[in-house]
């Protein structure tokens, strides 16, 4: 049990020591301000991991939550004038409660059928966003009021790095300990048999709803944190396309592997960088490696390598 | 009246498109198991050959079967060099590769071809056609026609012959289809192919309307993929049912309510109707005993 | 499955299997099986949950990998065939868990189990299974999902039968049968063999009725063949009236 | 350092690359002939350009990673008003001038030390266009715009500044950016009682399709298309569909049609037949706007005579009687863009080609 | 007193009657054993009274109380759980996980405690594994504890299936063909499993093909046939019922029913 403890910890450990030990080899600020954009990723992604990769429920419309708390840091300062902080934690509680209306209806379905239900609700959302000008600015986007603390202004991508590697820390650490308690036991449950699940007393549905609610508050955070480091924010967060890269960095990193969801979002969010150099052929060669990295490690990269790596030692 | 008409007529054509994408998903789907984002492309591949390809000179007609042959063989390609390599996968891997093969195709459509957007004269005349007061493009009928043709094709593929059979019957149980002798890869690859073919013949027939460029098949495919599910997914008719639906919810939003939300009409339907048919309009119920 | 002349048992091997290896991701669940089923012969394998008796099975449909040794069938060696090719040259199996098409007909399943047949006797052997199993047919034109376990068990052997086998596999054809099914379906392995000379390699947990009609017999433990013999020697012999009998 | 570093990021691919392909290949192209040429203060150029696919979050990231990463000391680009404003904020920190190719007012609304813009404003078409309205005695109007920025923007401004000229805007109808078909929306404006003319504020494909179903339906109304579309494409894309058609637009279309004693003259036919004989497609404003931006910046460059990019903004505010393919630029401390009215030609598109009205 | 009583519940598939107007009464601590030909709607029975499908008409009643058309897991609570003949197993899990899983209602919930792993949790969790242990000895597992389900033999999983549901702590526990697939000597050794279960006052209603089993460890025998109730009695008195010999048992399951009745 000692052991089990630990093992539970290792991951968030080892992230935190990847997010100190990174801060002293970044040669410039841009590199901290990738970094940043990756642990904001990541922190959408386990969110999402746990949803899809535990709970197997489908959602492509998780933009949808990212967007909304991205926009509530935009607009509750600029019209309520809220601080910051408190437009960030209000995204997520709305967040929540969206998740919590929409989610029982929405997670009856199955498949892929829960999978267009829940792409049709990130449309709306990202509609909304887009078309109600007069509240958002619409396609175009609108500022992002500067962070202060206390008279303190969070400004350099230094500054941002830290304090978005600290949410995804806190982020994974509070998945791994979901995951390890009785509910992530229910959730990994469902996901293998709901019929099997329910005759030993899980309430399927909820369960279900518990976690798109975890999952929606995981993106809305992200989304507030993207806003708050850009300073500017658009549509495009909400999109469909960017509820397509979320999923994709799970399955990519690893579908149930909370250190995969941090793996699968620094190669999405790496990868084009790197592929600046290829020009034109950029996307195909972003293409290209999706398939590659899917076909030769199937099941996402870190179940993938592990397995690889333990094959050798047994 | 004559209004009624215009949006029926609009929505019948955009419908029809998305339609055939909507085949195009469910022919892939029903063997593999695979949503195939890649759909789109094949739409895309379709459309743009066609326009290259008379561009240099190359008579309609042929052209038309070289851009069809080729999506084919991009079809094909998908399969054996991405699909089939990746066998064994979860179908959610199987997803992101065919993700992965969109944005691939996307990248080589715009090298290959170039990032403009194309357009192809109507195969029979620009003159609107005068239905109870509604003008109709010539090219909406050659649409809605080519839609009819395949529907009727496929469903006769699916039900009337062995090969049909054996593609339902390695999408309901690959293990099972393999033990009575069915070849499971050339089935697949076959169903690859096949949709292909009909993506690309969906983007013939449809640039002289909407026009065409690298990077229609994201939207395509969307729109096809919801209106596969809405009609219920591995449904050749309800693919049909779908598209058009979708289509007619579309035109009759921005007609009678909002243009600005025409789209989310179409959505907030979808999502309607799974709330009281979780399996689509036509999706047949699973049957699965414990 | 009546287009084979009636039998000529004969000490030919129909089926021989060298030293098998087969598992699972590192775990090897075949440690080297040997043994053969000769043409016209009811041969049954017995084993408690997890000797690999359906592994076996599975490695010589083709489902299988294999990591060594060799299966010949009909003089061929089709370690490395293709499952279409197996059933190409008259292999059959009934799977374990029944392995129905769910969403298919009841008759398109079983017509899909003449797949790779052509002609006239496809319609007569439909028949045929209609008659052993008159449910079937009552509910042909029905998605064979909606089936119980048992009738579900009927269609998979009258799939595999479909296929007019020179081999057929039978992984538990007794399991959720009706006991009064379950006389049936030992009586009908029996016509199988005697009145169409089809070949039948039978796993099954119901030992005594399978070795009752078992011209042969192996014992499989943990992956390898422990005993073997005729029918009527295992019945008798200690050990296995021990661990499989339970007298 | 023995060159000079100058960076970009554009939407050279996604939902705005017929504005960032052209803008990409222009300023490649004169790079190359600008270092041809023995280069600026005697140093070669150095153009570092990122593919931001008009998504703001990467025009973001690429924007530090010029100025961090790349070190570049001035930046031509920013193809989408989106794209553009997440930019802003890093030039704006870094001190590194910013000449924007977007079309929105609020790029340079309020004006902002460091961001400048070569385009002309959206707010300017609508004045234009409702200028030509007035003259022909056209006041009951009806609009369908693209959901699109550019077409959300540009309504609004449209919107803004209807009143002015007294124009009554009676029908209001949108289209998404990929729609294929608009007819629906045609059928509603078709059928609202005394409309005079229809404007369509938007870019892309979006506007041929317009024109197209326009005709379709057989609406007879004069139909009024933004500078979104100026590009041949357009006539192509919308077939005979486009006779008739009227949109403000650079002089950089009708270069071949401008009388021998206009000053743009030179400059457009030279843009034009070096993008054409390069690339082998038919020009853009759009590229004309990546010319011109890169035009003021090496001239700002040139009298600044140092690559202290706080010099080189000084001089690209002083910028005066530049003459580029949008027009004549005279920029101030208050005016970040420099064009007024007189930069818009009103076109109409006459036998698949461009002719003025006057 | 009758702890599970049907009341003339019913429900059809299309045209099929797939249960017809059945009713019987179990009594509490028995093995009541459910047979019939396949197809006669036995599977479709436990369905009905666990919950997972809802019947057309008629009353399932729990202790007395009127529990028709419950959801499953408000049935668990109750006190009513089963196996499924069709596996139902939880593939990513280790045996251990999966009847852990079963104790789910006997566990503490609380979201913010499980999500900031508080003490408790962890307790709980040391709880859940030592008891789930303890059941997967019980069914003859305990050597499978931390293998993976997705790789244990088919045989085993029926066990594991049975230990789950016992994890739940059920009064009454529907066990669809737990023997299935096992050969004579393990099945003996589940028939020992379930009179141990009945011994200790859970309630068993049994549906089996094999009928020594059948005959030796029920207190009553329910027989369907197409949907309808054929016969019910003793083992005994069921066993010489000519039409559940005609029905069902032919010679092969007279014969073995009569072996195990002696
Ligand atoms: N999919 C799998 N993954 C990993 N191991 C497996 C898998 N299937 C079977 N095994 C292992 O292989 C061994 C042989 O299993 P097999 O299914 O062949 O046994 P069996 O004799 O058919 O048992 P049963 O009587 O229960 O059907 C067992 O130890 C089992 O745990
Ligand atoms: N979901 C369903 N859809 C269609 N038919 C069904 C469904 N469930 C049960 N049936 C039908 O109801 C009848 C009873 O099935 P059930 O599974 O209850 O039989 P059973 O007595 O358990 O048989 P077995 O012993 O073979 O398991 C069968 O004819 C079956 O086909
Ligand atoms: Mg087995
Ligand atoms: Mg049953």
């Amino acid at each position: 049990m000692r052991k089990l403890m630990s093992n539970r910890l290792a991951v968030p450990a080892f992230l935190a020591l990847l997010v100190v030990g990174l801060a002293f080899v970044m040669p410039s600020n841009f590199y901290f301000r990738v970094a940043a954009l990756v642990w904001i990723s990541a922190l959408a992604v386990i969110g999402l991991n746990l949803l899809m990769g535990f709970a197997g429920q489908v959602s492509l419309g998780h933009a949808g939550f990212f967007g909304l708390g991205a926009y509530s840091v935009a607009i509750l300062p600029a019209q309520f004038g809220l601080h910051p902080v408190i437009a960030l934690i209000a995204g997520g509680a709305g967040c929540a409660l969206l998740a919590f209306v929409v989610g029982r209806p929405i997670l009856r379905l199955k498949g892929h059928y829960l999978a267009v239900a829940t792409l049709g609700f990130g449309i709306l959302v990202s509609m909304v966003i887009s078309n109600e000008a007069w509240l958002t600015g619409g396609p175009d986007g609108m500022p992002v009021p500067r962070l202060a603390l206390f008279g303190w202004r969070a400004r350099g991508a230094d500054t941002w790095y830290w304090i978005t590697g600290g949410l995804m820390v806190i982020g994974a650490l509070l998945a791994v300990n979901l995951v390890a308690s009785p509910t992530g036991r229910a959730l990994r449950a469902l996901h293998d048999s709901e019929v099997a699940a329910r005759v030993v007393g899980v309430d399927v549905g909820c369960y279900k709803l518990i976690v798109f609610v975890i999952s929606a508050v995981y993106a809305s955070v992200a989304g507030s944190a993207l806003a708050l480091v850009n300073g500017f924010i658009t549509p495009d967060a909400a999109g469909f396309l960017h509820s397509i890269q979320l999923v994709t960095m799970v399955v990519l990193g690893g579908m149930g592997s909370i250190l995969g969801s941090v793996v699968g979002a620094a190669v999405l969010v790496v990868l084009p960088q790197a592929l600046t150099v290829f020009h034109d052929y950029e996307h195909l060669m972003l293409g290209f490696m999706m398939m590659a990295f899917m076909i030769l490690l199937r099941s996402g990269i870190v179940p993938s390598l592990s397995m690889l790596i333990g094959g050798r030692r047994a | 009246m004559a209004e009624f008409l215009q949006f029926c007529a609009s929505g019948l054509t955009v419908g029809a498109v998305y339609a055939l994408v909507a085949l195009g998903f469910t022919i892939i789907y029903n063997a593999s198991d695979v949503v195939n984002f890649a759909q789109g492309e094949f739409v895309m591949i379709g459309g743009m050959t066609t326009v290259f390809a008379t561009a240099a000179g190359v008579p309609l007609p042929i052209a038309v079967l070289i851009a069809i042959l080729a999506a084919m063989v991009i079809g094909l390609l998908l399969h054996r060099l991405a699909i089939e390599p990746a066998r064994g996968a979860s179908p959610v891997t199987l997803i992101i590769i065919t993700i992965g093969a969109s944005i691939f195709l996307r990248g080589l459509a715009q090298i290959v071809f170039d990032k403009q957007f194309h357009s192809l004269p109507a195969f029979s005349g620009d003159t609107p056609i005068n239905i109870g007061g509604a003008l109709v493009l010539p090219q909406s009928f050659w649409v809605l026609g080519g839609a009819v043709v395949i529907v009727i094709a496929l469903w006769a593929f699916f039900n009337r012959t062995v090969t049909g059979k054996a593609v339902l019957a390695t999408a309901a149980n690959r293990l099972a289809a393999r033990l009575v002798g069915i070849n499971t890869s050339f089935v697949i690859g076959l169903s690859f192919v096949l949709s292909a073919a009909i993506g690309a013949i969906a983007g013939i027939l449809v640039t002289p309307i909407t026009l065409t460029s690298y990077d229609i098949g994201t939207l395509l495919a969307l729109k096809g993929f919801a209106a596969a599910m809405l009609g219920g997914m591995g449904n050749p008719i309800g693919a049909i049912v779908g598209g058009l639906l979708v289509g007619l919810l579309e035109a009759f939003g921005a007609g009678y309510i909002s243009s600005t939300y025409k789209d989310a009409m179409a959505f907030i339907v979808i999502l309607g109707v799974l709330f009281v048919m979780p399996g689509g309009l036509l999706g047949r119920a699973s049957v699965e005993r414990v | 499955m009546v287009r084979r002349r009636p039998p000529l048992r004969s000490d030919e091997a129909l089926l021989q299997i060298n030293a098998l290896r087969s598992g699972y991701g590192r775990i090897e669940a075949l440690h080297g099986v040997s043994m053969e089923v000769n043409r016209g012969e009811i041969v049954a394998l017995v084993g408690s949950n997890g000797a690999g008796k359906t592994t076996l099975l599975r490695a010589v449909s083709g489902v299988q990998p294999v990591s060594g040794g060799a299966i010949v069938f009909d003089g061929h060696d089709v370690t490395n065939a293709q499952p279409h090719a197996r059933v190409k040259r008259g292999i059959a199996q009934v799977p374990e868990g029944r392995q129905i098409f769910s969403p298919l007909s009841i008759e398109d399943n079983l017509r899909l189990g003449a797949y790779l047949r052509k002609g006239s006797e496809i319609d007569r052997d439909l028949d045929m299974v209609y008659d052993l199993f008159p449910v079937l047919k009552e509910r042909r034109r029905n998605p064979a999902g909606g089936l119980s376990g048992g009738q579900q068990q009927m269609l998979a052997i009258g799939r595999a039968l479909m296929s007019g086998p020179k081999l057929l596999l039978l992984d538990e054809p007794s399991m959720g049968l009706a006991p009064i099914l379950v006389d049936q379906v030992f009586q009908i392995v029996e016509k199988l063999r005697d009145e169409s000379g089809v070949t039948v390699f039978l796993v099954e947990q119901n030992a005594f009725a399978a070795l009752s009609i078992a011209d042969r017999g192996y014992v499989i433990e943990t992956g390898e063949i422990s005993i073997s013999g005729t029918g009527r020697e295992l019945l008798d012999d200690e050990r296995v009236r021990e661990a499989y009998l339970g007298v | 350092a023995d060159t000079i570093k100058i960076g970009s990021s554009l939407s050279m691919t996604g939902p705005a690359s017929f504005l960032g392909d052209p803008e990409g290949k222009t300023l490649e192209m004169y790079v190359e002939d600008i270092n041809a040429n023995g280069g600026v203060n005697g140093k070669q150029l150095e153009l570092v350009i990122y593919d931001d696919a008009a998504d703001a979050n990467s025009a973001r990231t690429f924007a530090t990673r010029l100025v961090e990463d790349d070190g570049v000391i001035a930046v031509v680009g920013g193809s989408t008003t989106g794209a553009t404003m997440a930019m802003v904020p890093v030039f704006e920190d870094a001190g590194i001038p910013f000449i924007s190719l977007a079309g929105a007012v609020v790029i340079i609304d309020p004006v902002k030390e460091f961001v400048f813009k070569t385009p002309h404003t959206d707010r300017m078409a609508c004045e234009k266009i409702f200028e030509d309205m007035q003259k022909n005695g056209i006041s009951k109007i009806g609009m369908i715009s693209g959901t699109g920025g550019f077409g959300k923007s540009m309504r609004g401004q449209c919107m803004d500044v209807a009143g002015n000229y007294g124009i009554e805007i009676l029908a209001d109808e949108t289209y998404g950016p990929k729609d294929a078909d608009m007819t629906p929306q045609l059928t509603k404006i078709k059928g609202t009682d005394g409309i005079q003319a229809v404007v369509n504020p938007g870019f892309g494909q979006g506007p041929a399709i317009v024109t197209r179903n326009y005709r379709q339906l057989g609406i007879d109304v004069p139909l009024y298309q933004s500078h979104g579309v100026a590009s041949k494409s357009f006539i192509d894309l919308a077939g005979e569909a486009a006779e008739g058609v009227r949109l403000p637009a650079a002089a950089l279309l009708v270069a071949d049609k401008l009388p021998d004693d206009d000053p743009q003259k030179p400059v457009v036919t030279g843009y034009k037949t070096k993008y054409e004989e390069t690339t082998g497609e038919p020009v853009s404003t759009f590229g004309g706007h990546a010319y011109d931006g890169l035009m003021i910046l090496v001239e700002a460059m040139k009298r600044a005579g140092s690559e202290d990019p706080a010099a080189i903004r000084d001089e690209i505010e002083k910028t005066q009687g530049f003459i580029g393919t949008g027009g004549t630029v005279n920029m101030s401390a208050e005016d970040h863009l420099g064009l007024d009215l007189s930069a818009f030609k009103m076109l109409e598109i006459k036998d698949g080609d461009w002719t003025i009205v006057n | 007193m009758s702890v599970l009583q049907v009341e003339e519940i019913g429900i059809a598939f299309g045209g099929v009657k797939a249960v017809d107007h059945v009713s019987f009464r179990v009594n509490e601590g028995d093995v009541f054993s459910i047979i019939g030909p396949n197809g006669a709607g036995k599977t479709t029975l436990f369905n009905l009274v666990s919950g997972v499908y809802q019947p057309k008409y008629g009353k399932v009643l729990l202790e007395g109380a009127d529990v028709t058309g419950l959801e499953p897991q408000t049935l668990a609570r109750r006190g009513l759980s089963r196996t499924f003949q069709n596996l139902q197993v939880f593939f990513r899990m280790t045996a251990r996980e999966n009847v852990m899983v079963g104790r789910h209602l006997k566990e503490k919930r609380g979201l913010l405690a499980h999500i900031l792993a508080l003490p408790a949790t962890a307790r709980q969790n040391r709880e859940s594994a030592a008891a789930a242990d303890a059941y997967l000895e019980r069914v003859g597992l305990g050597g499978y504890a931390d293998t993976p389900a997705a790789a244990m033999p088919y045989g085993a999983l029926k066990r594991l299936e049975i230990a789950r549901a016992l994890a739940a702590g059920p009064k009454v526990l529907l066990l669809d063909e737990p023997a299935a697939g096992c050969n004579a000597v393990e099945t003996e050794e589940i028939e020992k499993l379930v009179r141990n279960i009945a011994d200790e006052g859970t309630t068993v209603v049994l549906v089996e093909h094999d009928m020594k089993m059948v005959m030796r460890i029920s207190d009553r025998v329910h027989v369907l046939e197409f949907g309808k109730t054929l016969a019910e009695g003793t083992a005994e008195e069921v066993r010489t019922h000519p039409k559940v010999i005609e029905a069902y048992l032919g010679t092969h399951g007279s014969k073995e029913a009569a072996v195990a009745l002696g």
